[in-house]
């Protein structure tokens, strides 16, 4: 076993502990943070295997950015402050369904590199990688981009409502409200009575 | 002074930040919660003890609601254990920004109810004194509400003035804060060789140094992209509220004692206010600094017609106010100042009340943050000027 | 001191040793006192850079800045930062402990890595990336997740509101700040940083023999780049995710003592690398001026393979158009308010995004075309 | 501003207000006086709201500004309530006045927080130092100003002031003193006698009164065994005198006998002693 296998092997472990650690927590937000590591970890992987650019762009993408949107979404609008848990409704399902990605994946792995062991290989340099997307496989990048514009435009009709639709948003109530306050008292009349209680 | 084409774009009777780029409401899956955010009564922005309860969804103001009464001193009951002559001792803290003129609130409502004649003099001194200390207590506005805006600079600015004002003004009074420098019947002495000159001299200083505020503060593209549009107070709703002095005449109402019902010798001379148009935190902050500028502009007057005499009358030992109330209102660096004495004939009132401008000015806060964001939260609150004390009295 | 323009990261952080006891002792020695001194440059630099904002903030208000710690105020820093370890170290009662505790280191290590490859001088950096740029914003992205951490872990409104506009902020600047870099990557043809210092020292203007650094044909970039910087190390006028005076301060209100010492130094060291980064980028390195190689140097526009006078020459250089980068975003701090949440979005996204976007298309055309 | 002040000529002077408040609310205006010039008007309670209605309707008018609204203390027949109006077009004041009926027990007042927005926070405060209570405000509690579990009514006349009924006002000037022709100030209580419902206060004046009865009887203590030191010394000193007198009588009888028997025989002892 040389050092390399034994830096493989440590760095693999953090982060199947940290896959195990993402779906098992019972914070959500820690799930989150363990999900970052875990990403984090396999960006590691790559770059013990010799593949530094998909390594770092891994850590740009899948770190700096979904992570982060992760935790932003997560922060803004449930996830309880400090260590109140929260606890999933789905965990057979889940149990389910990762369990069988877990075993179609090893099979398919197992049965295309069974044979072969951690060995380094110089990977395609950065040159290469630009030249293989931009001119061999140029249609399906462009496909592809267009899936993910389509994807953000449907996030953006969903998340986003029209103003005549119904709901808790507040009326401009400064325009209304030109001279007479009762209006005001009667509609909020927790605002007007002001104080804590 | 200022590029004010960008005002013209927001439709005056938009509600704030209508057109937000991130929109995050809604039902089912994707609601948030709503969050109270309990800002103060220890907060950088509400400089003083107060306390404002802001409802949130995401960082939109659903509803506020104002705390105060941490600074409560009573000084209303106060004033009915003190002789007529010691109050002044006591009205000069509720605001201590504006010590003199509230003192000088006092001074003139129990000299209105003892009809006593002061002299010329001393009523010019007063005006002097008083106008620079509304550019004093302005200027600590200017300062405060540009940090309040992430603006740290017109801070340090704003200092190097006050502090050569402050000099002066201890120079004739002896004190910095709480000057006690009105009597009843004048003041407690004339002032001090070598003032005048050095008053011209600051006059000058100070408007020489103004221009830097306007290009810095108000000229400055993202102080005007925070305030233009910005907790915008129809007129109508500010009187209705109370609300005076520069939150008023922002809202383009020509409403300032000074003009309207002149005590002293204000009638004397010229005394122009700057109305604004939309009464949004831009046209309040702009009023403010006119005031400074025409503050000014009347210190300069006032040098030119400062007579001659003595400043103060004799009073009798014993100072009884006769039987009857009577309301004497002033224009404070933050508004309009009113005492309410109410005499039973004895040797202390039976009642005093303060009107304050900032409780008034406060109380309109609701009313201008529902709907707006957290930072613009600040920015109304910086800008409906109030000084805590003076709200809670 | 040779130029490897085309390591690999991987064995500089993993030696790939056949044998764990068949090192080369020499290559050891070298990389250990890179690392040295890049750590070093590390502590020092953010401290001569914390105290030129102390100093120039001072003047610029009319006021004298420290005078009292060291000759010229010059301790003062090092004052804070005694006075910080000595500070208790308070962790709120509802707080995450742990993630509250980790946050602050979190957001200081991927600053000390970003050091790691920026080139202070001819020979003057740990490791040569072919990656570098791409490993450079890469690594400084992750920063942010050390923010959010703490902003939630603090379990105070005010923090968490603090660590939701750092995300959001970072998410927006990520974007114009990387397409510009793009941009000189596509000028230079490479994505290692001393190959794009090289690439300014040997680039003329297409017909002339004039030499050009990048910030000419790109001042564009130039500024967009400048201002996401600002943006993603919360620097007024985007300071928004401190804001002190809405949100008490922000992520950091509830830390003390050397844990917001990692955070104030994270900051620092964010604005020594952004601007070294900027340097390498825009401003031609250690090169004195467009066209003007280093005393005693030859190589690439006389500014690789130099002898000690040069690398120091190189190093002194670099600072000092660092030390410019940082008082311009000082003077911004003194001279502007701070911009509301969704103005600082807007700006992004309807201006910054688009202009870099644009910026990129030109370079590239111009790449084929003309250069 | 000039063209503010023009349009005053159209102001109504204090009798035409209340003849225009009197032509609306007919007897509820119990009558109007103009103190120190500032024009009030007394009104019937249930006239109130109307009043205040009207005095901002009305267009000659037009009273927009509220200045300010309050209590004040009318001694045993309860409290008045004050609200002063002000109106930017004319540039008159009119104060409006009534006494709150429900005495000092249950004072009860309609509030004007319909008319006027900037009553509710001045009604609040009203009710937080006088205990008015405002039907029709949307919400007079918590107070405003005290803390919320503050007990009494603090601007009440028989609501003394803790502080200064532990320890009198320092200084010559003091109010609670008698003043020239030798009367005492009723209003100002006596030390201790606060009837205040303020449980605190009761219990510092009556620390304060303990403390100060304590030091009187230690004083008056002292006062006595220094008087009794006195006395005694005093003897002791007599005594002395005495003896020494008596001692020098003897001493110069002896000299005299001494002298008289200097011829004669020398006196005894024991003769001496005696004396």
């Amino acid at each position: 076993m040389t050092g390399h296998d034994v830096v493989f092997l440590l760095v693999a472990l953090t982060t199947a502990g940290a896959g195990i650690m993402t779906v098992t927590s019972k914070n959500l937000v820690h799930a989150a943070l363990f999900l970052a590591l875990t990403l984090t970890g396999s960006a590691a992987v790559f770059l013990v295997l010799a593949a530094d650019f998909v390594a770092l762009a891994q850590l740009l993408v899948n770190v700096g950015a979904v992570a982060v949107l992760f935790l932003f979404g997560l922060m803004l609008t449930r996830a309880p402050i400090g260590r109140e848990a929260l606890d999933g409704q789905h965990r057979g399902l889940a149990i389910g369904v990762s369990g069988g990605l877990f075993v179609l994946l090893s099979v398919l792995i197992i049965g295309a590199f069974g044979g072969e062991g951690v060995r380094e290989v110089t990977g395609p340099g950065v040159n290469e990688i630009g030249i293989a997307l931009f001119a061999q496989w140029v249609l399906p990048f462009e496909v592809l981009s267009m899936l993910l514009l389509a994807a953000l435009i449907g996030a953006i009709v969903l998340a986003r409502r029209s103003p005549g639709e119904s709901g808790t948003e507040a009326e401009p109530t400064h325009i209304e409200l030109s001279g007479d306050p009762s209006t005001e008292a009667e509609r909020r009349p927790e605002l007007t009575a002001g104080g804590e209680r | 002074m200022s590029d004010l084409s960008t005002r013209e774009k927001i439709h005056p009777g938009t509600a704030p930040g209508e057109d937000i780029a991130l929109e995050i409401v809604g039902d089912g899956d994707f609601a948030t919660t709503d969050m109270t955010l309990s800002i103060g009564p220890a907060h950088p922005a509400t400089h003083g003890v107060f306390r404002i309860v802001l409802e949130l969804n995401g960082e939109r103001i659903t509803a506020a609601r104002p705390v105060i009464g941490y600074m409560h001193r009573g000084f209303e009951k106060l004033a009915e254990y003190r002789d007529f002559r010691q109050i002044k001792a006591l009205v000069n803290r509720h605001d201590w920004l504006s010590g003199f003129s509230n003192e000088l609130g006092v001074a003139l409502v129990v000299e209105k109810m003892l009809e006593m004649e002061v002299p010329d003099r001393a009523q010019w001194i007063r005006m002097l004194i008083a106008e620079w200390n509304r550019v004093l207590n302005h200027l600590m506005f200017v300062g405060s509400f540009a940090l309040e805006l992430g603006a740290i600079t017109p801070m340090f600015y704003a200092f190097r003035e006050r502090d050569e004002i402050q000099y002066l003004l201890e120079a004739a009074t002896g004190g910095r804060l709480h000057f006690t420098y009105n009597q009843v019947g004048g003041l407690k002495l004339d002032l001090p060789k070598g003032f005048l000159a050095e008053s011209v001299r600051l006059s000058k200083l100070t408007q020489e140094r103004l221009p830097d505020y306007f290009d810095l503060v108000l000229g400055n593209e993202i102080f005007q992209a925070r305030t233009v549009g910005v907790g915008p107070l129809p007129p109508e709703v500010a009187l209705s509220f109370g609300v005076t002095g520069p939150t008023l005449q922002a809202a383009g109402v020509p409403e300032d004692s000074r003009v309207t019902e002149p005590y002293l010798k204000y009638d004397e001379v010229d005394v122009p206010v700057h109305l604004g148009e939309n009464g949004d935190s831009f046209d309040r902050f702009a009023c403010l600094l006119y005031r400074i500028q025409y503050s000014l502009h009347i210190i300069d007057q006032i040098h030119d017609h400062l007579p001659a005499g003595p400043v103060n009358t004799k009073l009798p030992k014993m100072v009884k106010a006769p039987e009857g109330a009577a309301y004497q209102r002033i224009e404070n660096p933050l508004g309009q100042l009113g005492y309410w004495l109410e005499s039973d004939g004895g040797r202390t009132p039976w009642r005093l009340k303060m009107r304050t401008p900032s409780f008034s000015n406060v109380q309109s806060i609701p009313y201008l943050l529902e709907g707006m964001l957290v930072p613009d939260a600040i920015s109304v609150l910086g800008s409906v000027f109030f000084v805590v004390g003076d709200i809670d009295r | 001191m040779n130029v490897e323009l085309t390591a690999s990261l991987s064995p500089a952080v993993f030696v790939p040793a056949p044998s764990a006891f068949d090192l080369d002792v020499a290559f050891g020695i070298t990389v250990a006192i890179k690392v040295a001194f890049i750590l070093a440059l590390f502590l020092v630099v953010p401290l001569v850079v914390g105290y030129m904002e102390h100093k120039a903030m001072g003047r610029l208000q009319h006021r004298r800045g420290p005078v009292a710690a060291g000759p010229f105020g010059t301790l003062q820093l090092v004052a804070d930062g005694i006075k910080f370890i000595q500070k208790e170290d308070v962790i709120p009662a509802a707080a995450d402990r742990k993630v509250f505790a980790l946050a602050p280191g979190l957001a200081l290590v991927p600053a000390i890595l970003v050091f790691l490859v920026l080139p202070f001088g001819p020979g003057v950096w740990a490791v040569d990336l072919e990656l570098g740029l791409f490993y450079a914003l890469a690594i400084s992205s992750v920063s942010v997740l050390g923010v959010m951490m703490g902003g939630w872990a603090s379990a105070n409104k005010f923090s968490l509101i603090g660590g939701l506009r750092a995300g959001a902020q970072l998410i927006a600047y990520e974007l114009p700040l990387i397409l510009a870099a793009i941009a000189v990557a596509v000028q230079a043809g490479t994505l290692s940083l001393v190959g794009i210092v090289e690439a300014q020292a040997t680039f003329t203007l297409p017909g002339t023999d004039l030499n050009l650094w990048f910030v000419f044909p790109q001042i564009l970039g130039f500024v967009i780049f400048f201002l996401a910087s600002l943006a993603e190390l919360s620097r007024p006028p985007f300071d928004m995710p401190i804001a002190d005076s809405e949100l008490v301060f922000g992520y950091m209100t509830e830390y003390t003592g050397i844990k917001f010492a990692m955070y104030l130094l994270t900051e620092y060291a964010g604005m020594v690398s952004m601007s070294a980064l900027m340097v390498v980028l825009y401003l031609g390195g250690w090169q004195l001026l467009p066209g003007v190689g280093l005393p005693g140097c030859e190589g690439a526009g006389g500014m690789f393979d130099c002898g000690w006078l040069g690398a120091i020459g190189g190093v002194v250089i670099t600072l000092a158009k660092i030390l410019i980068l940082t008082f311009i975003m000082v003077w911004a701090r003194v001279a502007y308010p701070r911009l509301r949440e969704d103005q600082l979005q807007r700006l992004s996204w309807l201006v910054l995004v688009p202009l870099s976007l644009i910026n990129l298309a030109v370079i590239a055309i111009a790449k084929v075309v003309v250069f | 501003m000039a063209g503010v002040l023009a349009r005053r000529d159209r102001a109504l002077n204090p009798e035409e207000t209340e003849a225009l408040l009197r032509e609306h609310l007919g007897e509820q205006v119990l009558g109007s006086v103009v103190e120190f010039g500032t024009f009030t008007c007394k009104l019937a309670p249930e006239g109130w709201v109307e009043a205040a209605r009207l005095a901002r309707d009305e267009p000659q008018l037009a009273y927009d500004l509220f200045d300010s609204l309050f209590g004040v203390d009318a001694r045993e027949e309860g409290f008045d309530v004050v609200a002063v109006l002000y109106s930017t077009s004319t540039g008159n004041r009119l104060v409006l006045r009534t006494r709150v009926p429900g005495g000092r027990d249950a004072p009860r007042l309609a509030s004007i927080t319909e008319i006027y927005r900037g009553a509710d926070w001045m009604e609040r405060e009203t009710y937080d130092m006088f205990g008015v209570v405002f039907d029709g405000h949307p919400g007079l509690e918590p107070r405003i100003l005290t803390v919320e579990n503050f007990e009494g009514w603090p601007l009440r006349k028989d609501f003394h002031l803790a502080s200064r009924a532990a320890k009198p006002w320092p200084g010559v000037k003091e109010p609670a003193e008698l003043d020239e022709d030798g009367n005492v100030i009723e209003r100002v209580p006596e030390i201790g006698d606060a009837p205040g419902p303020y449980e605190l206060d009761k219990a510092m004046a009556a620390q304060a009164k303990a403390v100060i009865e304590q030091e009187r009887v230690e004083r008056e203590e002292r006062e006595r065994k220094a008087a009794e030191r006195a006395a005694k010394a005093a003897e002791r000193q007599a005594r002395k005198e005495a003896k020494a007198r008596a001692a020098a009588e003897a001493a110069a009888a002896k000299a005299a006998a001494a002298e008289a028997d200097a011829d004669q025989q020398p006196a005894s002892s024991d003769e001496e002693d005696g004396a």
